[in-house]
């Protein structure tokens, strides 16, 4: 049986060491924090902020104090602020150990596709090329296939780019890919998932 | 040096005009200057190129310069979160330059350190790099990105002095400092105008030589996405 | 009789307006501070400070808070302190009216060196060659002519540059001179100084 | 993520390798990382490349280093303080680049923000444009500088928290914050660490995610030019 998005948050928890400084992105990467345990991981929000905390409880919200997605957080005994140039200077200048992110599609070359549908969505990058040019490792977080059954996996993106040959490993509902030479390489596949599966549901190359 | 004004009208006098280029600080709706654009709504002043994160949402922030259709041209990394915007685009009545996020924050400061132009390797090889200068160092390609120098800068912060030295509250500092360092004139919006020498000089995030005047007042300070836990689940 | 030092100052301040946040080199232009009377002006010290206080009584000494000549100074009510790289930006970036320096030699198309003798002082230009090329108005406070009785105000720089056609206004012990279009103007003589005193002593066009 | 580190030479362990690019903090002797230069003078480590506003005087601060003749060569924008400096580079013993003091605290930024080369009109028609490439902005001529990326930089806060979170006192913050940036690894002495928790968010200037390795330690804080006033004449 294919991973849920918890499992899959939970997959990609695996992918942090002790003591990094990490960017989540919106939808499942978010819920990799739930996932951390003892690790010591300081997440960053691009908007200015290190050490972001959990959604305050009910009446304690602080409308100063908002992660990238515009959500209401809290602060933790570590965090610290900045400005928007200090904190994509830090994303910029490598800093920050990873990006989880989610995608509309990925390329067996690294190519990443997460910001745009010509004609249809044009809410903007936000952050996430600067993130994807930056960070010391990407990694994304997607389901396999879209809703038609497709593959997101593919030779080549054809939707317009977000960063090219930045994706490092690519954690699916199927199982975990990573770019290498050539091609994808499997790394694990979800539970119960076999290598067929996973092959038909991809249509990258994989080595 | 007197930098108070009495109001946001008073603060912007003599300083809009149709045509003019705006940099705006703030995210989402987080630390925007809500007087200041309220003050530029009154005011009509049209055709208006401003750089800002985002557009506010329908309604609020600079989401009132849409409806009102004062605004020509954005510079934005985000616009998702406001369907006015859509529409405008997507009829052609209003023009969007995306700037990824980082890089309109660099923009930004370098306008206001006097660089007129940077190399990132943010948006190689996407449509973000299409017409600008691509250089390698060190075996890596990076593109140019040109300064911003906006005619005027419309921040908000926490508090301020009266020569302008002013903190901000967490993340309500976001685009502020960078936005205010490159306006030509910088006026700024406080929550609290406080004596000079009240600030510690070591906890000021933006000195007071880039601010010019100065307002205080009342501030909504929406919130876009409540979230929450139950405290149980702590 | 030509100005002293302290008159060079003093005629300096006026060229200070009220609001102004300027930067004052070493030597003469430090005594200016001294004559700004009842003007708001505030002083930046390229080290990291806006709002720059005088000497500190004798036992007060803070080793944390100097100058950017090294010197022992204090702050004031109005003072901020930032990092070398925010404190040039607002150099660089024209947030700074004035800068009233020194100079070895001016020359009449407002080429300044004030940094470098080769072979004899090599000490460096400091924060010389960002302050003449960012700040707003560039003032030069000096000597007409060195100890030598050679002109100090020529045609063409001989020594190394700090910067090209930055001078703005030349305040010497003999007079006020601005850079205007083909050579230099006199706006003022010192009390009891002639124009051909002044002219005999130049060897700039004055036009 | 432990970062706290018992001594300078522990802090410093595995870092230091012949031939290494170092950037310093400090200004004068105002901020400079005493403990950790005496750690490497210490170590014997050379053909030290260092970024530095300055170098010292003769026998404190990186002066030390010249006298143990150490460094091979230079980045700095004042070095008038410092007998042997001159001795050394007169001689051909050591190389020296002149950066203005502007553009070299900018290059730090640039290298620690991933900016590798930036535009200033800094230096254009001097000695210091030979050689870098001159572009034209808006009809004005910049000269491209690169950003400086230092193996390991040395730098020196007032307090820290264990996770490196620092702030810095008066003008001792100085070149220490862009140092720290541009470093692959920045190792850190402080006067006082303090437990996690106890620096407000909002007055951190620098934040723990450029800081690896902290120490804490006595300094001296030299004065070097000791300037008073009496108090009659106030």
């Amino acid at each position: 049986m294919p991973w849920d998005r918890n499992q899959m948050a939970a997959r990609a928890a695996d992918e942090l060491e002790d003591g990094w400084y990490v960017n989540l992105g919106i939808g499942i990467p978010t819920l990799v924090a739930n996932y951390v345990g003892d690790k010591d991981i300081t997440l960053q929000s691009e908007n200015g902020m290190l050490g972001m905390g959990p959604f305050p409880f009910e009446g304690e919200e602080d409308p100063d104090l908002i992660n990238a997605g515009k959500q209401t957080i809290t602060e933790l005994r570590r965090t610290s602020y900045f400005d928007s140039a200090t904190s994509f200077g830090m994303i910029r200048g490598g800093k920050i150990a990873a990006a989880i992110l989610g995608a509309m599609e990925v390329a067996e070359n690294g190519d990443l596709a997460n910001w745009m549908i010509p004609g249809k969505l044009v809410k903007g990058m936000g952050g996430a090329m600067d993130l994807v040019a930056g960070v010391g490792r990407v990694i994304v977080v997607m389901d396999h296939t879209n809703k038609h059954g497709d593959s997101k996996v593919l030779k080549e993106c054809t939707l317009p780019l977000t960063g090219t040959g930045v994706v490092d490993r690519i954690i699916t509902n199927l199982g975990v890919l990573d770019v290498v030479e050539g091609g994808l390489k499997i790394v694990e596949l979800a539970d119960g998932v076999t290598e067929e599966e996973l092959r038909a549901a991809t249509q990258a190359t994989i080595v | 040096m007197q930098k108070v004004y009495g109001s946001a009208a008073e603060a912007l006098d003599g300083l809009l005009f149709d045509g003019m280029f705006i940099a705006a600080g703030g995210f989402g709706l987080c630390g925007i200057p809500e007087l200041l654009i309220d003050a530029i709504v009154e005011s009509g002043t049209k055709d208006l190129t401003i750089a800002s994160n985002n557009c506010g949402v329908d309604g609020f922030g600079l989401g009132k310069l849409l409806d009102t259709k004062q605004i020509k041209k954005m510079l934005s990394s985000y616009v998702g979160e406001n369907a006015e915007f859509m529409r405008q685009y997507l009829s052609g009545e209003l023009e969007l330059e995306f700037n990824p996020q980082g890089t309109l924050a660099e923009r930004m400061r370098a306008g206001g350190c006097g660089i007129p132009g940077f190399y990132t390797a943010t948006g190689v090889g996407t449509v973000i790099a299409e017409g600008k200068e691509v250089k390698s160092f060190g075996g890596k390609d990076y593109i140019l990105e040109e300064g911003i120098f906006a005619d005027v800068a419309i921040v908000k912060a926490w508090k301020a002095d009266e020569t302008g030295n002013c903190v901000f509250r967490k993340t309500a500092r976001n685009f502020n400092p960078p936005a205010a360092m490159c306006g030509k004139v910088c006026v700024m919006e406080v929550e609290e105008i406080v004596p000079t020498g009240s600030l510690d000089p070591d906890h000021i995030h933006l000195p007071g030589i880039y601010v010019h005047r100065i307002i205080q007042g009342e501030h909504e300070k929406r919130i876009e996405q409540r979230t929450t836990r139950k405290k149980e689940d702590a």
